[in-house]
């Protein structure tokens, strides 16, 4: 017979637990409301949201820096808590674009909203946890409630962006799986901390490097294809394409930041074990990323398809930045996305608030160049609000994305890497064409066709979330300082 | 080398894993090559029942009955239901992708996959964390685990279970037969504001 | 007044935002009226420059992105000032000549906007916040010429974005660089060009870094062979827009590179001199007989402004006061005759609405106000004594002998090309018979052409007659810059080169 | 005796067993099928590695995974058969209207 | 004495810019007036000068004020009246105020009247810059100013259509002026270039600190700077192979020909090399002026054979100026700067005088110059006649008149240096000068009557302007006489310019005079067998002869048109052509649009692998998986 085991509350530390409990505790609440009453409007449902999310981004704030909790499964260092800050963040800005003045299939279940929660839940598991049966089970969460969502849209494009996206991931957890075999099979361990006290000591044993590589590669699959590099970004395009342009834009940047958190602890501490094949192997895959990606976004006809293909191509370049495994670098991973966010969330809603059903200026595409064609002379704030996303995109000083793009690059330099800032830099330029082209289409075209507005899905709630992100991206520039040293100092407190 | 090979067949142990190691892979075979849904879904079920015999070969007595209850029967079950729901009885045609670079591909993966696990992956010096104990039974040892270590793990993976659930039902529901944003025949996806109010 | 140069920067793009209140048919006088204002600010600056003084002032710093080094920091010297002086003077006549009656609310906000980002790349101390400005001025400019301008503007604004965009990005790297080099050395972050000027680099560094900066400035100059963007730039850009490109944008990159690389990186500046000065060469000598192929009055000028600004990339690396206060002066000269010959052209294409040069011919009978300023420029565009050109060619080539007498020489032939390609524009415009009927009602200048056109003659004759006000601050200043050169060079060959000026041989 | 790495390389054959399926099958079911033969694999590599190093997180790994794959089939199942009524069919090639 | 300067300088400007101010408006008759009442100012202050500096031998010195400072270059407007400067100023001056009277006459019916008295005292400004200037910056101020003065004078009448070569050698006024211009500007480029060689050598461009530092310059830098210069001198004085514009500028009106083509600009080449006179008189450069001389000689043959065909008057004089020029070179090359100077003051007077009456003729004939359509035009227009029959004894070199002094000094100089082939090719010069000036004076004043039948009307000129051409009529006649007294005043300067023949030839002095006079004589004699005689002997156009490979040799100038024209002027244009169609647009412009295309292209076939068929993308990520898996194991295997 075992001992019985007594463990004490306070080593338990369950306040590492309050922000994942507070998000599934308010998806349950609202399922509990639908249960109660099934006529409720969405509305409600998005507040409650909303209020939820804000809770929960209060006790992440309320979290003390490099604790463990629940047997050391639970890990709460600085990148855990700037990524569960970013992921709230983001979701607070995704959720009110629920209320735009049209109807969508999507909004009209409550359990959009539970499901939306479970997911920010997963991702902060997935985040707060060194431990890769939680990760991944965190992960799968997410996923799998992210691909409901998707779906949820109710098009033929929204299932055929789910198959591919749950099919191709199923995949990918099984590479993950198998990674984490490997990796169980070489230390006896599936926690990172302890994965790297073992795998530093067996560096050296003969005909060893065979099975450290190989595991870095089965979970660098998984991990690209989340992060949509090359050449496990194909799903990408088609799944921002078959979802709702909110959720695209969400799905450039929230699920990539946690993606990322857990690829700075896993491949963090494989070039921190001196392996710099796996750096390498990363930057070429970073690099061929951001180029490829560009250069198909550059023959793109759908302005969706456009953003999607660029969000894969910032994510390259953030790739990057992690190969680098340099504070600095670190650093400017989260610096970029907490910039892009707003830019590219910005750019997607602006997409969203054209959505309409009926009037469409292409039989395959919601969002083709066309219909922005003249746009300064329909609506010229909304031109020039998009104009603006576009810039900060291209990187174009003073918008934000700018000075993410610099602080990346300024890592790549600080690290011996200038060919990769040069790499960054033409890719940029090449990125500006068809960011440019929009703002031609809309500035230096005639109207297609006699139409006295765009913008029909515009409420009052949407046109404070552009007004909010237009704030962030023009006025980037006097909120970057707080927003590095905050960043930095997280980043190397938790020692990254 | 076959010496080797002869003694460890002689042992149970090693008859066992040999017979299943061939069973599995052959039904695998046929779960992948198969063009009849009913004899893939058959041989699958098959397979998996054969791996909860490695389960319990390996002592992960626990395991092997999960593997059991959850494989065979729950998801098997669910299969069926998707199978008969699909009708998918008849054989099936498919495009294959060229033959050649698929068992290429799988080749190599096996090939390299292979030299992994055949690189002396195992060392003497690697301390059990979470040791089984002598004497204790396998669902008692892990039970301890799985509620103190893995209990933020398994809690999760309640809601994600959940998750799924309520995932299989929203979009399995009528609800979803009818589109708003897609059909021109659907109401009109404009709720005019005076709707909102 | 100590932010008077924020004022500066600012006051236009504030004025813009303001303007899209301003109802659209009275547009057009606020934007005069702004730049008239701005105008005034900057001779402003001019009176409370202080002469003696060759180093920056009105200097203000105020820290952006502490952690990073990014500073909100301006300043101006005597190599700017008279460039901010040139800016705001050619807006505010741009403005005020504009005949653009499409948009022009629009416009003026754009030309606002754009004033903005021009001031600023002159006044800008920091290394990012130039490459803001520097970056931001793309944006308008692409917007001038896209919506305002001929057949094939959206290739031709696309073109010259992207082409300044993909160079000045390989810049940015370079500006990283050093930013980099910098706190590796000091332990500090700093993107302050006046820090950057303490570092001293090891040769091979510089010379890197000098090629870095060099692609984003050369396109911007631009130099062969990145200069084919131009003619199309300007062959498409409205009146207003070429006369902005022609006297503002394409100084922006021979300022950048007297204030980036040639105090940043002395050794790699020597020893690009001849590269440099080959480019030039060819910049001068082809496409001036470009431009003598050309049936376009606007393409000839367009032409002919990238050979003058070879003259000016040939003085800046002379290496001496006299070119480099030459080239600077040169800037000034190339930004007022140029853009005014622009307009010049501007004036004809308005009437005519076609600016090929065997649609004209005797227009100096029908057009006498307008053939006597165009000649005036023309003269001035071939550098004639006594007019603006001649001062900033003769001491920029006067300077470059110095270096290479042969090179000298063929830059020379810039005096007899470039008469060769404007004689030859004069003579088929407005000499000859005035046979094609179309030309014959054509009437002389108005008044508002007239009045804008008049204050750069005369500051083409003021300062082609008495350039002392303007030369003497700029000579202060760079000969300054060439004594702290001199000092940081650390290779021998550098330091024989860089010729420091006697009077400041006891010591700056 | 039977070691650790015999057990893995099953483990390795079953999985590119299942990498082959992934790649061959063109209906989605069969597909799904496949992913299970993968995640099945990697349950037997850690069910062994788990027994050799005597160690139980490898059975904990193997459990969640299995309790992942059950919840991929519940949510799987569930895009399918949204899929399937729209569409009519589970043929991958029917499902290509996004592209380029 | 300083103010004087000034007006003397300035008072053209305030004429120009004065009649500027009329320039667009109808022709008034006061602003020829006030402009040549203003020149004549600045000729009484001018000759004010000069009769100080005569008495008191006080050089003047003023310095306006700063041009350009920058570096260690300081450049004033600076200017100087000694002897040299003087004895231009007052030429100059002398000459444009006739002229300008002469034009208020000539330009009577032009409606650009105003604006023609602009140019003409815009002209005398810049003259005047030029000749006054202490540096050569300065100089070089006046020298473009002159430039472009005649670019707009000889294009003035810019209204007529460009010709082919054979209808008008000239094409068109317009084009005339460009070549002028250009031409000019390439001689500029090599004055240029001396100005920057002085500069860096001696620190400064003032003319006393320069010549001061000569002697302690490096024998080669002396070379290349008296190079420089010479060429600068030779564009601007039309020397071979610049000459061809000279002839061509003969487009503008003819009070242009006559002060700026004649008397005065032409002349400031010659200027130069004796204002430099210390430099091209050092040991060192003796070579290149020795140059010098040997191209003054040429191009004063050279132009002379060119002129005995010609039937253009102007053309004509055109040449014998061009010839003139080139015995004021020899003179310089053979540091007899004093005699050059004294040659270019008395050419100055004749040869206005020439240019004028060749302008009433013009004026009388309607703007018509051929020769062979005048004759006895001397009944009619006596006093045009007599003028230029003066003016034409006066070129040929016959005493007493100005031109005999001056030439024959020249001639002797040639003598004097030893220079023998020199010397007889400049008095075989002084032969065939006779000759076609008489050839001109016959076939236009002698002869048979050509003009009548081809319905021509001449008349005399308005009164006033053959009272204002009287002055030239007499230095034409006197100057030479003064020589002497000249010479003990530009001796005061100094030993650079002083010139003494040697006592050997200063024994042959009379009879090297008489064979001057005899060749003249010869060729007067000859002309007027030739071309005077009327009746039976009259002079016939012979075709067949013009036929001649002599003939259309020099009346196609030796071709030199011609071949800058298709090898210089063509191929130029081509060259730019190619390198705008074909380099500029299809490499260079072409490279970075492929550049663009590149990226264009390669994304439009990678968007291929976007198949929208998942199977596919299963494959790129199994793909993707097992090479990357495969790499590692060799890398792996490898380490």
């Amino acid at each position: 017979m075992l001992e019985p085991i007594n463990v004490s509350l306070e080593s338990l530390n369950l306040i590492t637990l309050a922000p994942m409990l507070i998000a599934i505790a308010g998806a349950l609440t609202i399922l509990i409301i639908d249960l109660i009453n099934s006529k409720l409007d969405k509305s409600l449902y998005v507040m409650l949201t909303v209020l939820v999310l804000f809770i929960d981004f209060g006790s992440v704030l309320g979290l003390n820096v490099n604790e463990r909790g629940f047997f050391d499964v639970m890990l709460i260092d600085g990148i855990s808590i700037i990524s569960q800050l970013m992921i709230i963040g983001g979701s607070m800005i995704f959720i009110p674009l629920a209320l735009t003045s049209k109807r969508f299939h999507e909004y009209s279940y409550p359990e959009f909203f539970a499901l939306f929660l479970f997911m920010i839940a997963g991702f902060q598991f997935m985040v707060a946890s060194d431990n890769l049966v939680l990760i991944f089970v965190g992960l799968e969460t997410a996923s799998l409630s992210l691909y409901t969502l998707i779906a949820l849209h109710n098009r033929a494009n929204s299932y055929e962006a789910a198959v591919k996206y749950f099919t191709m991931g199923a995949l990918a957890a099984a590479f993950f799986a198998m990674g984490s075999a490997v990796v169980y099979a070489l230390t006896g361990s599936i926690e990172l901390y302890k994965v790297a006290e073992v795998m530093a000591t067996r560096l050296h044993e003969t005909g060893l490097m065979i099975a450290i590589f190989g595991s870095s590669i089965l979970l660098l699959v998984a991990f690209s294809f989340k992060l949509s590099l090359f050449p496990f970004h194909t799903w990408a395009p088609d799944v921002y394409e078959g979802a709702s342009a909110p959720l695209a834009g969400y799905m450039s940047v929230v699920p990539k930041i946690a993606a990322f958190v857990v690829s700075i602890r896993i491949f963090g501490m494989y070039i921190d074990l001196g392996l710099e094949w796996v750096r390498w192997t990363i930057l070429i895959l970073a690099v061929i990323t951001m180029t490829l990606s560009n250069i198909m976004a550059l023959v793109q006809d759908d302005v969706k398809r456009m953003l999607a293909y660029s969000s894969i191509s910032h994510a390259g370049f953030i790739m990057a930045a992690l190969a680098l495994d340099t504070t600095e670098g670190n650093t400017s991973i989260f610096l970029y996305y907490a910039l892009f966010m707003f830019t590219n969330l910005g750019a997607f809603t602006m997409l969203w608030i054209s959505r309409h059903k009926k009037r469409r200026f292409n039989k395959r595409y919601d969002h083709p160049y066309e219909k922005f064609a003249g746009l300064i002379q329909i609506m010229p704030v909304g031109a020039v609000i998009m104009a603006l996303f576009m810039l900060s995109l291209a990187g174009v000083p003073p918008f934000s994305v700018f000075w993410g793009k610099i602080y990346v690059m300024q890592a790549a330099v600080n690290s011996g890497y200038i060919w990769l800032a040069i790499v960054m830099g033409l890719n940029s330029a090449v990125a500006a064409y068809y960011y440019l082209k929009l703002i031609v289409y809309m500035f230096l075209m005639e109207p297609v066709k006699d139409v006295d507005m765009v913008y029909y899905n515009i409420s009052k709630p949407l046109m404070a979330i552009i007004g909010l992100a237009t704030l962030a991206t023009v006025a980037a520039v006097f909120y970057v300082q707080p927003l590095i040293s905050y960043l930095y100092y997280m980043i190397s407190a938790s020692g990254y | 080398m076959f010496e080797n090979f002869i003694a460890s067949i002689m042992t149970i142990e090693g008859a066992a894993f040999y017979v299943f190691s061939i069973l599995t892979i052959g039904l695998f075979s046929i779960t992948v090559m198969s063009k009849n849904v009913l004899y893939a879904m058959t041989s699958l079920a098959a397979a998996m029942v054969l791996i909860s015999g490695f389960f319990f070969i390996l002592g992960a007595d626990f395991l092997g009955v999960v593997q059991l209850v959850v494989y065979v029967g729950a998801i098997m079950a669910l299969y069926s239901f998707a199978m008969m729901f699909f009708d998918a009885t008849k054989d099936i045609k498919e495009k294959t992708t060229s033959n050649s670079l698929v068992f290429l591909l799988g080749g190599l993966s096996a090939l390299v996959l292979v030299l992994m696990f055949a690189a002396p992956i195992y060392s003497e010096n690697i301390q059990a964390l979470y040791p089984m104990h002598e004497g204790v039974g396998n669902a008692q040892d892990v039970g301890m685990v799985l509620f103190t270590k893995y209990l933020i793990p398994f809690e999760v993976a309640a809601v994600m279970l959940l998750v799924a659930m309520i995932a299989g039902i929203i979009l399995a529901g009528k609800k979803m037969d009818e589109s708003l944003t897609e059909d021109m025949s659907a109401d009109d996806e404009i709720l005019i504001i005076k709707d909102e109010k | 007044m100590e932010n008077m140069l924020s004022i500066l920067v600012f006051f236009p793009a504030v004025a813009g935002l303001l303007g899209f209140v301003v109802e659209k048919e009275s547009a057009r006088m606020y934007g005069v009226t702004v730049a008239a204002i701005e105008f005034a600010l900057s001779l402003w600056l001019w009176f409370s420059f202080d002469m003696s003084n060759a180093g920056m002032q009105f200097v203000e710093m105020i820290p952006l992105i502490p952690d990073f080094g990014i500073t909100y920091y301006l300043g101006a010297d005597g190599i700017s000032l008279f460039i901010i002086i040139m800016t705001t003077l050619m807006t505010l006549i741009g403005m005020a000549g504009m005949s653009e009656t499409r948009n022009v609310k629009n416009m003026i906000i754009t030309l606002l906007f754009l004033e903005m980002t021009m001031v600023g790349v002159f006044v800008a101390l920091d290394a990012i916040i130039f490459y803001m400005f520097w970056e931001l001025s793309l944006v308008p400019m692409l917007y001038i010429i896209g919506a305002w301008g001929g057949p094939l503007r959206i290739y031709a604004s696309i073109k010259f974005f992207l082409y300044t965009f993909a160079g000045s990005l390989i810049m940015l790297v370079g500006m990283l660089f050093v930013a980099y080099t910098y706190h590796d050395l000091t332990g500090v972050w700093s993107f302050a060009i006046t820090d950057w000027y303490a570092l001293v680099l090891p040769v091979d560094y510089q010379l890197w870094l000098f090629a870095a900066f060099f692609i984003g400035f050369a396109i911007k100059v631009p130099m062969f062979p990145f200069h084919t963007w131009i003619p199309y730039a300007h062959g498409q850009a409205p009146t207003i827009g070429s006369v902005i490109l022609a006297a503002v944008l394409l100084k922006m990159g021979t300022y950048g590179f007297v204030r980036f690389s040639l105090p940043m990186f002395p050794d790699a500046s020597v020893m690009a001199i001849t590269p440099i000065a080959v480019l030039s060469l060819i910049m001068i000598i082809y496409t001036a007989m470009i431009a003598y192929a050309q049936k376009d009055m606007k393409q000839v000028i367009a032409y002919s402004s990238v050979s003058h600004m070879g003259i000016i990339m040939l003085g800046l690396f002379a290496m001496n006061a006299e070119g480099l206060s030459g080239s600077v002066f040169q800037m000034l000269s190339h930004g007022i005759v140029s853009g005014a010959l622009f307009m010049l052209v501007g004036v004809i294409y308005d009437r005519r609405h076609t600016k090929l040069m065997s649609e004209f011919g005797g227009l100096a009978a029908v057009m006498p106000k307008y053939a006597v300023i165009f000649g005036i420029m023309l003269m001035a565009a071939v550098g004639l004594p006594l007019t603006m050109g001649f001062p900033g060619e003769f001491l920029v080539l006067l300077g470059f002998y110095k270096i290479s007498p042969i090179m000298t020489i063929l830059a020379g032939t810039s005096i007899i090309l470039g008469a060769v390609y404007m004689l030859r524009l004069f003579k088929k415009s407005f000499f000859g018979p005035l046979n094609n009927e179309e030309n014959m009602k054509l009437k002389d200048l108005n008044n508002r052409e007239t009045w804008s056109l008049i204050p750069l003659v005369a500051i083409v004759i003021w300062l082609g007659v008495y350039p002392k006000p303007v030369l003497e601050p700029i000579d202060n200043s760079v000969k300054a810059l060439l004594v702290f050169m001199d000092e940081k060079a650390i290779t021998k060959e550098a330091k024989d080169m860089i010729l420091v000026s006697k009077s400041n041989k006891g010591g700056a | 005796m039977i070691g650790l790495s015999h057990y893995l390389i099953v483990s390795a054959i079953i999985f590119s067993i299942g990498l082959v399926g992934v790649l061959r099958r063109r209906n989605l079911l069969m597909l799904f099928f496949a992913t299970e033969v993968m995640l099945n694999a990697v349950n037997i590599a850690f069910a062994a590695i788990s027994h050799y190093y005597n160690d139980l997180t490898g059975q904990m790994f193997a459990f969640f995974i299995i309790a992942i794959a059950a919840s991929e089939v519940a949510v799987g199942l569930g895009i399918l058969i949204v899929l399937f009524k729209k569409h009519g069919s589970l043929d991958l090639d029917d499902l290509a209207n996004m592209r380029g | 004495m300083e103010n004087l300067v000034y007006v003397a300088l300035f008072a053209p400007f305030v004429g120009s810019l004065f009649a500027a101010l009329f320039g667009m408006s109808q022709r008034q008759i006061f602003v020829g007036v006030i402009a040549s009442g203003l020149l004549a100012v600045s000729f009484i202050s001018s000759l004010l000068l000069a009769i100080n500096l005569y008495t008191t031998g006080n050089v003047i010195h003023v310095t306006m004020m700063d041009w350009i400072n920058a570096g260690d270059i300081s450049i004033p407007f600076g200017f100087v009246i000694d002897q040299i400067s003087v004895t231009m100023m007052t030429v100059v001056t002398l000459v444009s105020t006739i002229v300008h009277i002469y034009a208020i006459g000539y330009m009577d019916h032009d409606k650009a009247f105003n604006r023609f008295f602009s140019y003409l005292s815009a002209f005398v400004f810049s003259m005047l810059i030029l000749v006054m200037s202490d540096n050569f910056a300065g100089l070089f101020i006046g020298w473009e100013g002159v430039g472009v003065c005649s670019w707009l004078l000889v294009g003035f009448w810019y209204h007529k259509p460009d010709q082919t070569r054979e209808e008008n050698p000239s094409i068109s006024p317009s084009w005339a002026a460009n070549e002028a211009f250009i031409m000019n500007r390439i001689a500029d480029l090599g004055m240029l270039v001396g100005i920057f060689i002085l500069y860096w050598n001696t620190g400064s461009l003032q003319y006393d600190v320069v010549f001061a530092a000569l002697p302690n310059l490096d024998d080669a830098v002396l070379v290349t700077a008296a190079i420089a210069l010479f060429i600068g001198a030779m564009g601007k004085s039309a020397q071979f192979p610049l000459h061809t514009w000279l002839t061509d500028a003969m487009e503008g009106p003819t009070p242009v020909s006559a002060l700026i083509h004649a008397a005065t600009m032409v002349t400031a080449g010659v200027f130069l090399v004796i204002r430099s006179n210390p430099l091209y008189g050092m040991e060192a450069v003796a070579g290149v002026s020795f140059f010098i001389a040997c191209l003054g000689t040429f191009v004063a043959f050279y132009a002379a054979s060119m002129a005995l065909v010609e039937r253009d008057l102007k053309r004509i004089i055109a040449y014998s100026t061009l010839s003139q020029l080139g015995y004021m070179f020899a003179a310089a090359g053979l540091g007899a700067y004093w005699i050059a100077l004294f040659h270019l003051a008395a050419h100055a007077f004749f040869k206005a005088l020439l240019f004028l009456g060749g302008g009433n003729v013009m004026h009388a004939m309607h703007d018509e110059l051929d020769l062979f359509k005048m004759g006895e035009l001397r009944k009619k227009m006596r006093g045009t006649f007599i003028y230029m029959t003066i003016a034409s004894i006066a070129l040929a070199g016959l005493p007493p008149l100005a031109g005999f002094w001056s030439k024959d000094a020249i001639i002797e100089t040639a003598f004097n240096e030893h220079t023998y082939v020199l010397w007889f090719m400049l008095v075989l010069t002084a032969g065939m000068t006779a000759f076609y000036s008489f050839r001109q004076v016959f076939l236009t004043f002698f002869g048979e009557d050509r003009h009548t039948a081809l319905g021509f009307h001449p008349h005399e000129m308005y009164k006033f302007v053959l009272a204002a051409m009287s002055p030239l009529a007499v230095l034409a006649i006197i100057t030479g006489w003064f020589m002497g007294g000249y010479k003990a005043f530009i001796y005061q300067i100094g030993e650079g310019v002083q010139y003494e023949m040697s006592e050997h030839t200063h024994h042959l002095a009379t009879y090297l005079g008489l064979i001057v006079i005899f060749v003249a004589v010869s060729g007067i004699i000859l002309a007027y067998f030739k071309y005077a005689r009327t009746g039976k002997n009259a002079f016939k156009r012979n075709e067949e002869k013009e036929q001649g490979f002599f003939y259309k040799l020099l009346i196609n100038q030796y071709y030199v048109p011609k071949i800058y024209e298709e090898y210089i002027t063509k191929p130029y244009a081509m060259i730019s052509e190619v390198f705008w169609t074909k380099v500029d647009l299809k490499i260079v412009d072409a490279t970075v649009d492929n550049i663009a295309k590149f990226f264009y292209v390669s994304g439009d076939k990678t968007r291929a692998m976007q198949t929208g068929n998942l199977s596919n993308y299963l494959n790129w990520m199994a793909v993707g998986a097992v090479v990357l898996l495969v790499i590692a194991a060799i890398s792996a295997m490898l380490v």
